[in-house]
């Protein structure tokens, strides 16, 4: 299944400087949370209904004894057969046909949160708690549809960050992978047959994020 | 910076240490990864795993305030294995020069140190001269007097194994990160240093550049393509109000302020004004006369005259070797001595140490006038936290500014290119910009001396202020002008005839006869005799391909964009390394970069001048008697270090540096009740003290209160868990964040024992956002560098508790 | 450029974007219709065309320098795999209805120059060359000779001549050198006829009037005079449609329209996408600037 | 623009086509004036100006295309200069938020404030208030203190009892000014952040 849109998240490439979190809470005119210092950089904490993309840190010991710091943009995986919509009762999640983006539509107030999330292997969907509905990144599917590129994309400045149409990214992701592997063995992609948003990682995926694979 | 941003892709080597590019320059982390690309190796060095050091090829850790250790071990390393660049120490350094007899140094001291006074007699750190005053050299670098055997007997000290014990650096990363950077000794690599405060911000901050310098000249990188001396500098335009001088001791152009035992221009200028009797040494510094006989026609305009030496009695004078830099002046505010205080674009209150020091000096102020932005601590201290306002006797000035997209005016960045930015938006309400208020203000101390005179008022009445745009504004442009110079009658020079009024084209057209002005003489040349603003321009040509951009703005001196450059050529003018050609002697003219003089290359021994032009000799100070503490640097622990006794020597702090007597001003070194090392830095997401960062909603929410950045191992010990409130205490004050427990800290092994370190953002004060948590500067010590004293905010013990 | 489409998905790529831009400015509907039947069948012509990628002579002193355009007009015009005199008459003979349907007071032309072609009297190579270098005298004079108004006969020429200059273009366009060039086309000469922002860099590129080539421009000079000073140039967009603006210069007096595609996800159909902001074309003629070049639709006030 | 010879391409584009007038071919054009006059009375029609600068943060000096309102002179956009050969139009997130130190930040500093001695609230003032008296505050002092000579009787001409900082946040030219004034009053108590 190569046709639709697709996203590389290039941990390798990312320093952390958090434009793409800013620029989704823009596109998507969502407020900035009132946060707190909890021990980390990585803030806002987590995804909530207002806060559709983190950046995440995740530090530890690398096998030479020397520290390890890790950043991982967290989005939506846009699945090519989402988990999400086991949760359905008519079609309350959708597809979209030509890009392929998941979107929960406000009609998700009807399911239940639970089973949905259940179905995500990668703990993305969240509930607004006033009126119930299910929010996530929407692959910018308005921009998508005015032919513009995701918000988080476009503002990336080292190129962690890639869009296109599926057939072209799964071909970067190969190269990036390959050119990788050379320094960093454990380099690879994640779940690419399987998700359009390919993360790419030079150490074990839980190293970044205990949802980082399926 | 010696080079310039867009040169660190020529790289082969970059250390980033006393900086943390990726976070705090990230875009000129850019070119860092331009040079990775071509194969470059990044070296990190930090007390903390930080960004940069995640991108970096090797990483390795050192306990704050120990850097002069770690980059002596690197000189021992470079000599120990041959890895300089002997014919560059040669021509290029006073490698070959031979010290006088009396010079020694011994257990931490050099000679003629006078513990009374804590100063040195410099009289045995001279060099041997023949009867012609000419110095006394060894080519072959044999002779046990000459500087290069003295630097080796001085860093033979330097073991990797007593390194390692100070530093906490494991041997096997010094050695790796030795070999890594020493690789690039010798013409075909060029390797370059990125520093910032991690360095300055200690009491030996000078004398630590002053070791990398070596290093630098050692493996001849200074004056080539991807080599330098590097400072990444913090602030938009520091490089610039460095330039302008707005610093007690120097007057614009790095003219040092004049001393009362020069009681006129005469006596000022043979005090100031170096010789050498060394054969082809341009000793540029020989036209000092020049620059500031033009200085004081620029401000005092046709009152200056060669009878009245050129209004030389309106500058103020020191007492010789008087220092009074801002420690020193808040030091007299604390003590009732100051008045008045004028406070622009700067919030004191947050970034001076000691802070509870410096909020009650304000507090003793008549009045204060400050301009700003957005309202911060300084302007409010009045009902800062613990304060009450009813007691507060000081009147406050805020003035509303103009932000600078709101207003005309230069820049100048850290490689010391001149930008020209213009007006795009008006200020909110009534903001004005502060160069309009200056106008206005000396405007009217003008008229209040004419009409009510005054405490010698002819400095006020002669000073030049026509700046004005005709509607009562100020005219940027006009500045500009004045800081290039003018002819002040026609006169023909460098073959070309120039009209009175006209602006000069190079500095090495300034005279001291009163014929020219220049408000700056290192800006002169940056408005064409025709009025043209060369740092507007936008040319995109780069016919080296080295990514110079000759004609993109305009960078000083006379467009040169690498310093010391004729040091990147053999003796017949071609490039040491070809594939950089930085410079080339075509013959009868050089090509490249603008050349450091367009003398012949050295193989023309009767006309040509050595490289190193701003140097009395020509050459590079591998030898350095400048500097207050010694010719060599060497390592003493912090003031307030964990040490009682300094493992190098009997020597435990630096010997010549001023400590301060008030009892608010306590130091506690090797203090059971202050155990842990303690360092400060900024965030990505913050900018110096916060004053304007705070302000903006999205990126406090990314960043929102201050933190404690520690070890498991500390956090264990004191029962801390991630995120938990903690105290920090100094022997000053205290302060309460979150603790970021995290593996990118660890304790240090030093001196066999275990040395906790910890770290903290000084971006907060209590000001905004209401929650967010105070200034570390509660907790820093009231101790600057023996030279600059730049504050020493890298290195400090402090007590780590729950809350 | 995309992978090379058949005439048919051409002709029906400007249908597409002629539908989606009359959705979105449902004002511009019958300028539209006018000229959708031209766009369709000169997109048509273009991607029936064989490579014509006979190289230009050694670049002699016409090529080289700022501001000297590469191709002289013979040079342009000398190809081996077409036969440009048969392959003009071909193409007048299919865009002449489309002028008649789309544009009523050209019948009389079309009918012209019908007549002209079947009486032998129209040399077309001849004319198609005058055109291109500027020659007034002998372009009037062959039409005269071919009994067609001047300007009617230039018009109805240069719309059919399109089709074979843009892809002639397109096979030279290798020769450019890289970075920027000042107003004028490097290639042919021309005036811009659309600018464009692109990439995350925010780089401004040009499109030509005449053979439609692509060149990067500096963003803070005037386009068209090279004008740098900043308080004398300006830009207008409508509020609400911030991809699409106006850049004027009051040192030239000339503007020219752009669009911003930072974040569009594949580039517009460059043949409509002049037509979309005739609107914009309007309000600048009206604070009274005139446009870079002239083109068919842009001669409003 | 250089002089292109004959057998060049002109703007061949401007030569005569340039006669035909759309709405002289046929084409009517009433929808399009009815909608351009429309957004012109909704003023939706926005004029501005796009000036160069440099981001203020951190000594980089990454370029800025700063874009304003031409009537109301606010900033409507600021982006990276593409054409500046450091930072080639991209930006770090700090400097994608300068956009919130221009006059759309509401905290923007707006009135000339003062604190009276012992108060505990700012009161507002005028500019030539706040000027003339800041005028007379530094007279005063310095006609008090000013020294003409020091303890060792040597010429000093020099004022110890007012203190300035400030600032590498300011212009060249601003720096200049205030290093000439304060050179004129005697002043020796100068410094600013290059030195913390």
């Amino acid at each position: 299944m190569s046709e639709g849109k697709s996203i590389i998240m290039d941990t390798s490439r990312c320093t952390a400087c958090r434009g793409c979190q800013i620029a989704c809470k823009q596109w998507n005119g969502l407020p900035g949370t009132k946060t707190k210092q909890t021990g980390t950089y990585q803030n806002p904490p987590d995804m909530s209904y207002q806060t559709f993309k983190v950046v995440r840190f995740a530090e530890g010991k690398a096998d030479n004894g020397k520290p390890y710091w890790y950043f991982f943009s967290d989005m939506c995986r846009h699945c090519l057969n989402p988990g999400c919509m086991e949760g359905n009762k008519k079609n309350e999640i959708i597809q979209d046909p030509a890009t392929g983006a998941v979107i929960h539509t406000p009609a998700t107030k009807k399911l239940d949160y639970n089973t949905v999330l259940a179905g995500c292997p990668y703990d993305i969907p969240r509930q607004d708690p006033k009126t119930k509905e299910l929010k996530k990144c929407t692959m910018c599917l308005d921009r998508m549809r005015d032919n513009k590129i995701p918000a988080c994309v476009k503002t990336c400045p080292t190129g962690a960050l890639v869009f296109g149409e599926r057939e072209e990214i799964l071909k970067i992701v190969e190269e990036r992978v390959a050119k990788l592997k050379q320094t960093h063995p454990k380099a690879k992609a994640l779940n690419p047959d399987d998700v359009r948003v390919i993360f790419i990682v030079t150490d074990d995926p839980d190293r970044y994020h205990k949802f980082a694979e399926a | 910076m010696t080079n310039h941003w867009i040169d660190i892709r020529h790289s082969d080597c970059i250390l980033i240490m006393g900086s943390n590019a990726a976070e705090n320059h990230p875009i000129s982390f850019k070119w860092v990864t331009r040079a990775k690309e071509k194969g470059a190796k990044l070296i990190s060095v930090d007390p903390r795993f930080t960004r940069t050091s995640s991108k970096a090829d090797f990483y390795a850790p050192l306990r704050s305030g120990t850097d002069i250790a770690f980059l002596g071990g690197m000189i021992n390393y470079i000599l120990e294995n041959q890895k300089y660049y002997r014919d560059y120490l040669v021509t290029h350094t006073n490698a070959p020069y031979l010290v006088n007899e009396g010079f020694g140094f011994d257990d931490g001291l050099f000679s003629g140190y006078d513990s009374a006074s804590r100063k040195y007699d410099k009289a045995t750190w001279a060099m041997q001269t023949d009867e012609a005053g000419v110095v006394k050299k060894d080519a072959s670098l044999d002779d046990p007097r000459c500087v290069l055997q003295l630097l080796r007997q001085h860093y033979s000290r330097y073991t990797l194994e007593l390194v390692s014990s100070i530093t906490g650096t494991p041997v096997e990363d010094l050695r790796t990160v030795y070999e890594m950077f020493s690789s690039t000794g010798g013409p075909e690599k060029a390797g370059t240093i990125m520093y910032a405060l991690g360095w300055t911000q200690h009491t030996v901050g000078t004398q630590i550049i002053r070791t990398m310098a070596i290093i630098q000249l050692l493996l001849g990188n200074i004056g080539v393509c991807g080599g330098g001396v590097n400072a990444l500098r913090g602030e938009p335009n520091v490089q610039g109000s460095t330039d302008m001088c707005v610093l007690y001791h120097i007057l614009p152009g790095y003219l040092r302020a004049p001393w009362a035992d020069a009681p006129d221009l005469k006596s000022y200028i043979a005090q100031v004004t170096p010789k050498t009797k060394e054969p082809n040494s341009a000793n540029w510094w020989q036209n000092y006369s020049k620059y500031i006989v033009s200085l004081l026609k620029s401000w005092y305009g046709e009152a200056a005259t060669p009878e009245n030496d050129f209004c030389y009695q309106h500058v103020p004078k020191l007492d010789t070797g008087q220092n009074r830099s801002i420690m020193n002046f808040f030091d007299d505010m604390y003590a009732g001595k100051i008045k008045g205080f004028i406070c622009l674009a700067q919030n004191p209150a947050c970034h001076v140490p000691n802070a509870n020091k410096t909020r009650a000096a304000l507090a003793k102020l008549d009045w204060l006038v400050h301009a700003n932005i957005f309202d911060n601590e300084t302007a409010s201290f009045w009902h800062g936290p613990g304060v009450d306002s009813k007691k507060v006797k000081t009147e406050v000035f805020l003035l509303p500014s103009a932000a600078f997209m709101e207003k005309d005016g230069s820049l100048t960045n850290s490689g010391r290119w001149v930008h020209w930015r213009y007006k795009a938006s008006v200020p909110p309400g009534d903001g004005m910009p502060i160069g309009d208020m200056l106008y206005r203000l000396v405007n009217k101390l003008k008229a209040l001396y004419k009409k009510e005179g005054g405490a010698y008022p002819a400095p006020i009445l002669d000073l030049s202020w026509e700046y004005g745009d005709g509607k009562g504004n100020l005219d940027a442009m006009s500045v500009a002008k004045a800081v290039n110079g003018y002819f002040l009658k026609d006169v023909s020079a460098g073959g070309k005839d120039f009209k009175k009024g006209q602006n000069v084209p190079s500095f090495a057209m300034l005279r001291d006869d009163g014929s020219t002005s220049a408000g700056n003489w290192l800006y002169t040349g940056m408005v064409t005799p025709d009025g043209k603003n060369l740092a507007q321009r936008r040319g995109k040509s780069d016919p080296t391909g080295l990514g110079l951009y000759p004609e993109w703005s305009w960078c000083w001196p006379v467009n040169r964009r690498v310093l010391y450059n004729r040091a990147s050529v053999d003796a017949q003018g071609q490039p040491i390394n070809p594939n950089k050609p930085l410079l080339t002697w075509t013959g009868d003219k050089w090509v490249g970069d603008v050349p450091d003089g367009a003398w012949p290359p050295l193989a023309d021994q009767e006309k040509t001048m050595r490289a190193f032009i701003m140097k009395p000799h020509g050459v590079a100070s591998i030898f350095g008697p400048g500097l207050a503490e010694g010719p060599f640097p060497e390592h003493y622990e912090p003031v307030e270090g964990p040490l009682a006794q300094n493992p190098m020597s009997g020597q435990r702090i630096n010997p010549v540096v001023k400590l301060f007597k008030d009892p608010i001003d306590v130091y506690a070194p090797a203090d059971p009740r202050f155990p842990v090392v303690c360092t400060t830095y900024t965030a990505t997401e913050h900018w110096c003290s916060g004053a304007i960062s705070r302000w903006m909603p999205w990126l406090t929410e990314a960043m929102p209160q201050v933190y404690l950045e520690m070890s498991h191992e500390l956090a264990e010990q004191k029962g801390i868990k991630n995120g938990d409130k903690v105290r920090i205490a100094s022997a000053r004050g205290q302060l309460d964040a979150v603790a970021m427990v995290t593996v990118r800290l660890r304790p240090f092994k030093v001196q066999g024992q275990e040395v906790h370190q910890v770290g903290m953002t000084f971006n907060y004060g209590w000001r905004h956002p209401k929650d967010a948590g105070d200034s570390a500067n509660l907790l820093t010590p009231t101790v600057g560098d023996a030279n600059t004293m730049a504050p020493e905010y890298k290195a400090f013990m402090v007590s780590v508790s729950k809350a | 450029m995309s992978a090379a489409l058949t005439p048919d998905q051409a002709a029906s790529q400007v249908d597409q974007a002629l539908d989606r831009l009359q959705t979105r400015t449902p004002a511009l509907a019958q300028v539209v219709s006018a000229f959708r039947g031209l766009l369709r069948v000169q997109a048509e012509i273009k991607a029936g065309l064989p490579a014509l990628d006979r190289p230009l002579p050694a670049p002699g002193d016409a090529g080289r320098g700022p501001g000297r355009p590469l191709a002289g007009v013979a040079d342009f015009l000398a190809v081996e795999d077409l036969d440009l005199p048969q392959h003009l008459s071909q193409a007048l003979g299919r865009i002449l209805p489309e002028l008649e349907r789309g544009f009523p007071a050209l019948a009389p032309v079309a009918e012209a120059i019908r007549s002209a072609l079947t009486a032998g009297t129209l040399a077309l190579a001849a004319t198609l060359d005058a055109l291109l270098g500027g020659d007034r005298a002998r372009l009037e004079a062959l039409a005269a000779q071919a009994g067609v108004d001047a300007p009617g006969l230039e018009f109805a020429l240069l719309q059919a001549a399109k089709p074979f200059l843009e892809r002639r273009a397109q096979a030279l366009a290798g020769r450019l050198a890289k970075g920027e060039h000042g107003g004028n086309c490097p290639l042919c000469g021309s005036l811009p006829e659309l600018s464009y922002i692109q990439g995350t860099a925010g780089q401004r590129w040009l499109r030509c009037s005449l053979c439609a080539t692509h060149w990067r421009s500096s963003r803070t000079a005037c386009p068209v005079c090279g004008n740098e000073e900043q308080a004398k140039m300006g830009f207008f967009f409508v509020e609400g449609q911030e991809n699409q603006r106006v850049d004027h210069c009051s040192v030239c007096g000339k503007y020219l329209v752009g669009l911003d595609l930072r974040g569009q996800d594949q580039d517009p159909v460059w043949a409509t996408a002049g037509l979309g902001m005739i609107h914009l074309d309007l309000l600048a003629q009206q604070k009274g600037f005139s446009p870079a070049a002239a083109l068919p639709w842009n001669r409003l006030v | 623009m250089s002089k292109i010879t004959r057998r060049e391409f002109m703007a061949a584009t401007g030569m005569l086509a340039g006669g035909l007038a759309l709405s002289s071919l046929g084409v009517p054009l009433g929808a399009v004036q009815a909608y351009a006059g429309e957004l012109s009375k909704a003023e939706r029609v926005k004029m501005a100006q796009t000036f160069i600068s440099t981001c203020d943060f951190c000594s980089v000096s990454c370029g800025l295309l700063i874009s304003s309102d031409a009537k109301t002179k606010k900033v409507i956009n600021i982006e990276g200069d593409p054409e500046h050969p450091i930072n080639e139009g991209a930006l770090c997130a700090k400097g994608a938020s300068i956009f919130q130190e221009s006059t759309n930040n509401p905290d923007r500093l707006k009135k000339v404030l003062y604190r009276a001695p012992y108060s505990t609230k700012w009161e507002t003032k005028t500019w030539d208030w706040a000027l003339d008296t800041i005028a007379k505050r530094i007279k005063a002092v310095r006609d008090k203190d000013f020294m003409t000579t020091n303890a060792k009787g040597q010429v000093v001409n020099r004022l110890e009892s007012i203190a300035h900082i400030g600032s590498s946040k300011m212009d060249n030219e601003e720096c200049w000014l205030v290093s000439a004034m304060l050179r004129s009053l005697g002043l020796v108590n100068i410094d600013h952040q290059a030195r913390v």
